[in-house]
């Protein structure tokens, strides 16, 4: 199933939740996941729905977080 | 006042802060240095942005490793958002990841003079305050756009002193001047300061803070120009308290001329 | 720096000082304010004038009870002579009275400006030397001067930044960096500072130091005022060692431009 | 015996020398005497030699002290 | 040019002026002394209010008498109005007076600093121009304005120098700077200017026409002010089309080095 | 004035002149060039130096060919002199060249600055006084020495703006107000103007005329740069005589307020 | 009839037109009545139409022309 | 014979005045002589003496013009 994960298509498994997606980039990239939001289309998910929230296929997802800036 | 600071604290959005210096967070050498920097200035607000996770280059610094938010409020800023539109989006999505509701609103009309965009600034205020957001706001000089500003809720105007990154000072001190007059919430000169005199003058014009970035990041010795920036808003500031000496034509002695041998 | 300051001293006729703010004792309330601005300004260096002892009005009170030579360095100044002579014989009787040889040599012209004489101040920079004095000399904003005036042996290049008590700033920067550019001995700009951004700006041009009176003595709330120029000469010092930003005729961002959503 | 002091004809008694003068002054000043120096006919009077030096007929003598100036 | 000024004409709305200077016709000793300054002046065109016939002093000097619609250009301007549709409702009238398109917008925000209300401005200059005026704009210096009042059809920009009746000349010459840098109409620096030199200063800006009223009304003489103003003007345009020498830090010698005796 | 400049004669040594601008002939791209641009400024008077015959080069262009002696009065000055006597045996020899009393001397100090150097400016104002010249001397902006300069004898104070072809204008207008105030004899700014408004700003002050060399020669367009500061030099002169308008903090309306609809 | 004319209120002739308005004013102040717009109600009233524009009960009239202005 | 013409020197015959120094010159490079002058020795030689004044071995002569200069 593929998805657009900050403007780059990603191909993730049937059933992930964004709260699997976002552990995953965390295992990846081995930053803490926390002080991080995510766009779902367009549409924020907070963190207390990442794990209910079910990704589909063709969804925009932003993944952004804080760094530095004027 | 610099010896006792807490007699003549900075409030915004009814929280009170010692220092009247504003710092970002950009163009350093590194997040190492922009900390020490920031600590040299005796900031107590950093601005930040707001960016897409970086998924392949792991090696990244980040910045809440150097610069904490334990240590620093964060400030996230608007910086590239040339729509009111972007704007919110991003201000929610900050607000999403650090959980606060301060904000620093910027809406630019272009990359070559990355002026505001007063009337996208306007309307992107009014929706952020409807939605809930204490909205600091970087505007014009124009003191009659900081007055519908206000009257739309922001909690702190900031007008620039010059363009972004120019350095060039503040090009025009009556209309800050006229700002501070009219103004009942914080004024805060935001952009354009270059050396540490600038930002006393602006502290003298009656401003309540200034909020710089590149000023102490593209110096030679950063560290030491946020030492300097920390003094000169103090300087700026016990002076406007003080009440400065009228200027005069001619000159006038110190010395007695009662007493000459 | 500010911090440390031991590590920046100024040092004028072989002596090390850490303050780079000398202030003057004239045109206070009275003589316990202008102790408290002294200390305030954290002056280590006052400068004092010469006067008849007034043999009738005993309640006056004396300078030396209030700010006393042993918490600061006296440092007589010809304040009210308008010849060499008169200039040299003031300092001699000064050196009898206090017992030090660094001196404030100024030679007036006339009571409208108070503009230094500089050919009468050379002639007596040039006697003082010869009689064992330490002069720090008051002089125009004239680089070809300053350069004589060191020639001549004096210990410090004191140029006016404007008019005596006028408080108009710097008039003419250019001149003040040309001094500063060429001079091996300390250059301490002398009068016309009027707020806190005119030291700062002085010693930004690379001045060792600032002198001044009226600033500090004519504001509404002095020792505010003297707080306030400790920290602006901190500031300039600092901002100057440090390397300012240039400046830009455009914009110039401080948030990466990547990785906007 | 008249004198001139700090510009003011001052009456006093042969023999009087710098030393008392200066005492005297300063004990109708109340005044400490140190911090004062002494011009006798526009020559310094080194405190070492207040003692030594006995006033005359006519002498101009300027007594002066430090006061608060920029 | 000056020997020859047709060959470098001011094109607003497509009519050719010779001149680059407007005058106002307020605050005038009398309406003859007014004519005498406008023709010292050379000026083309005349700012004019409209106000309410006086019924009951029929002494009253009539304009039109003084300063004919034939000798110069008329420029009715909405001074006093408040709103957009006060402005507009008044320009209609204006037309309806004299018969003429060419009008000077101004919206003004309040009686202390006169500066413009620039929502109202823009909302004012787009019903204008939906009705047939061709509009020139008394704005801010706020250069993103300044395009949206150009996108919105108006024929001349006419930024303020500084506050209506300060007399403080160009307050901000980056922003006018950039005003006419991106202006495909006429730039006129409209309000501030105070003395010769400030009008100097605005064309060699690039812009391309001052617009004046108590520079010279104020002035004690004001023939002789307006006269003034007629060669600054030029004086102004002519170095800003010839292109200055560049400024340098040291000096510059101006006889032959060599050859010396 | 500038339509009928024979009631506002500049008088040096005597002699009435119609204009008040003086100009260099030296780094023309041609004399020619240079002789278009002296007619254009409406010059009667132009500096020039003096230097050994080239034996060599035949084809070089000869100054008077161009710039004419019958058209021009020449006033020779000593560039390039650093001591008294240099600058005195210089001119003795321009007089034997030309013929003329009246010179322009400058005694310089270094070749960085060019700033004269004053002491040897008296002592060969005085020796050249004596030898009977009428001596137009380039001084500092120092006020004193103005006085003894006027008091020595000279016929013209010709204070410098800023460093010689810096560009950079009026440095110091306090210096050269209070020098225009006390002077007797015509006092003209002499180098440092960059463009048309710096040399209107010197006449603002008070100035009696402007020399300059660099402004017009080094401009992309010297012959429209001489013509732009032609006028420049009138608005000056013409606005000083007309008495500008006072400078205000806030706004002050040009049109009526009463018979608003 | 009354009308408001430049708010202050006038009695008028029933029947008055605007022309006859305009140029009894005109008499009155001695002032040549070109160069002069007329407002009715806060609708222009177009030269050509000043005489076939007759006047009604609490019409309120605004007379203005051009002054000196900035 | 010897001397030294602005810097240089120059072999000239004995015998010769400045006058007809200068006349060389002028035929030399073509120009009118008028508008110079001449110090010998640091002396001023007056245009009414350049005939009467006949130069000597080791004369320093300096013949100046006005040329462009600020």
């Amino acid at each position: 199933m593929k998805i657009i994960l900050n403007g780059e298509p990603l191909e993730i498994g049937a059933g992930t939740s964004v709260a699997m997606l976002v552990q995953r980039l965390s295992d990846q990239t081995g930053r803490d996941p926390r002080g991080v939001a995510v766009e779902r289309n367009r549409e924020i998910v907070p963190k207390s729905r990442h794990a209910a929230t079910v990704l589909e296929e063709g969804d925009q997802i932003e993944l952004v977080q804080f760094v530095g800036g004027g | 006042m610099s010896d006792n600071p807490s007699s003549d604290p900075l409030i915004i959005a009814g929280k009170a802060y010692t220092s009247r210096l504003i710092v970002g967070t950009g163009k350093y050498a590194s997040y190492q240095q922009n900390a020490d920097a920031a600590r040299a200035a005796g900031a107590e607000i950093v601005t930040v942005a707001l960016r897409r996770v970086n998924l392949t280059d792991k090696s990244q610094e980040i910045l809440s490793d150097f610069v904490t938010p334990e240590e620093f409020t964060y400030l996230p800023n608007t910086a590239g958002c040339y729509t009111a539109d972007d704007a919110v989006r991003t201000l929610r999505l900050a607000r999403e990841a650090g959980g606060w509701n301060l904000v620093k609103l910027e809406v630019l009309a272009d990359q070559k003079t990355l002026y505001p965009n007063m009337p996208e600034t306007l309307k992107a205020a009014e929706a952020l305050i409807k939605d809930g957001f204490e909205v600091m706001v970087y505007c014009s000089d124009d003191p009659v756009y900081a007055r519908l500003l206000e009257e739309a809720g922001c909690c702190a105007i900031m007008p620039l002193g010059s363009l972004i990154g120019s350095g060039l000072g503040i090009m025009n001190p009556v209309n800050i001047r006229l700002i501070v007059e009219a103004a009942r919430v914080p004024v805060i000169v935001d952009a354009g300061v270059g050396t540490a005199s600038d930002a006393a003058i602006a502290m003298e014009l009656g401003c309540d803070g200034v909020l710089m970035n590149t000023a102490i990041a593209a110096a030679k010795d950063p560290v030491r120009m946020a030492r300097a920036m920390k003094h000169a808003v103090i300087a700026g500031r016990e002076a406007y308290l003080a009440g400065r000496m009228p200027k005069k034509m001619y000159a006038d002695p110190s010395s007695p001329l009662g007493g000459l041998i």
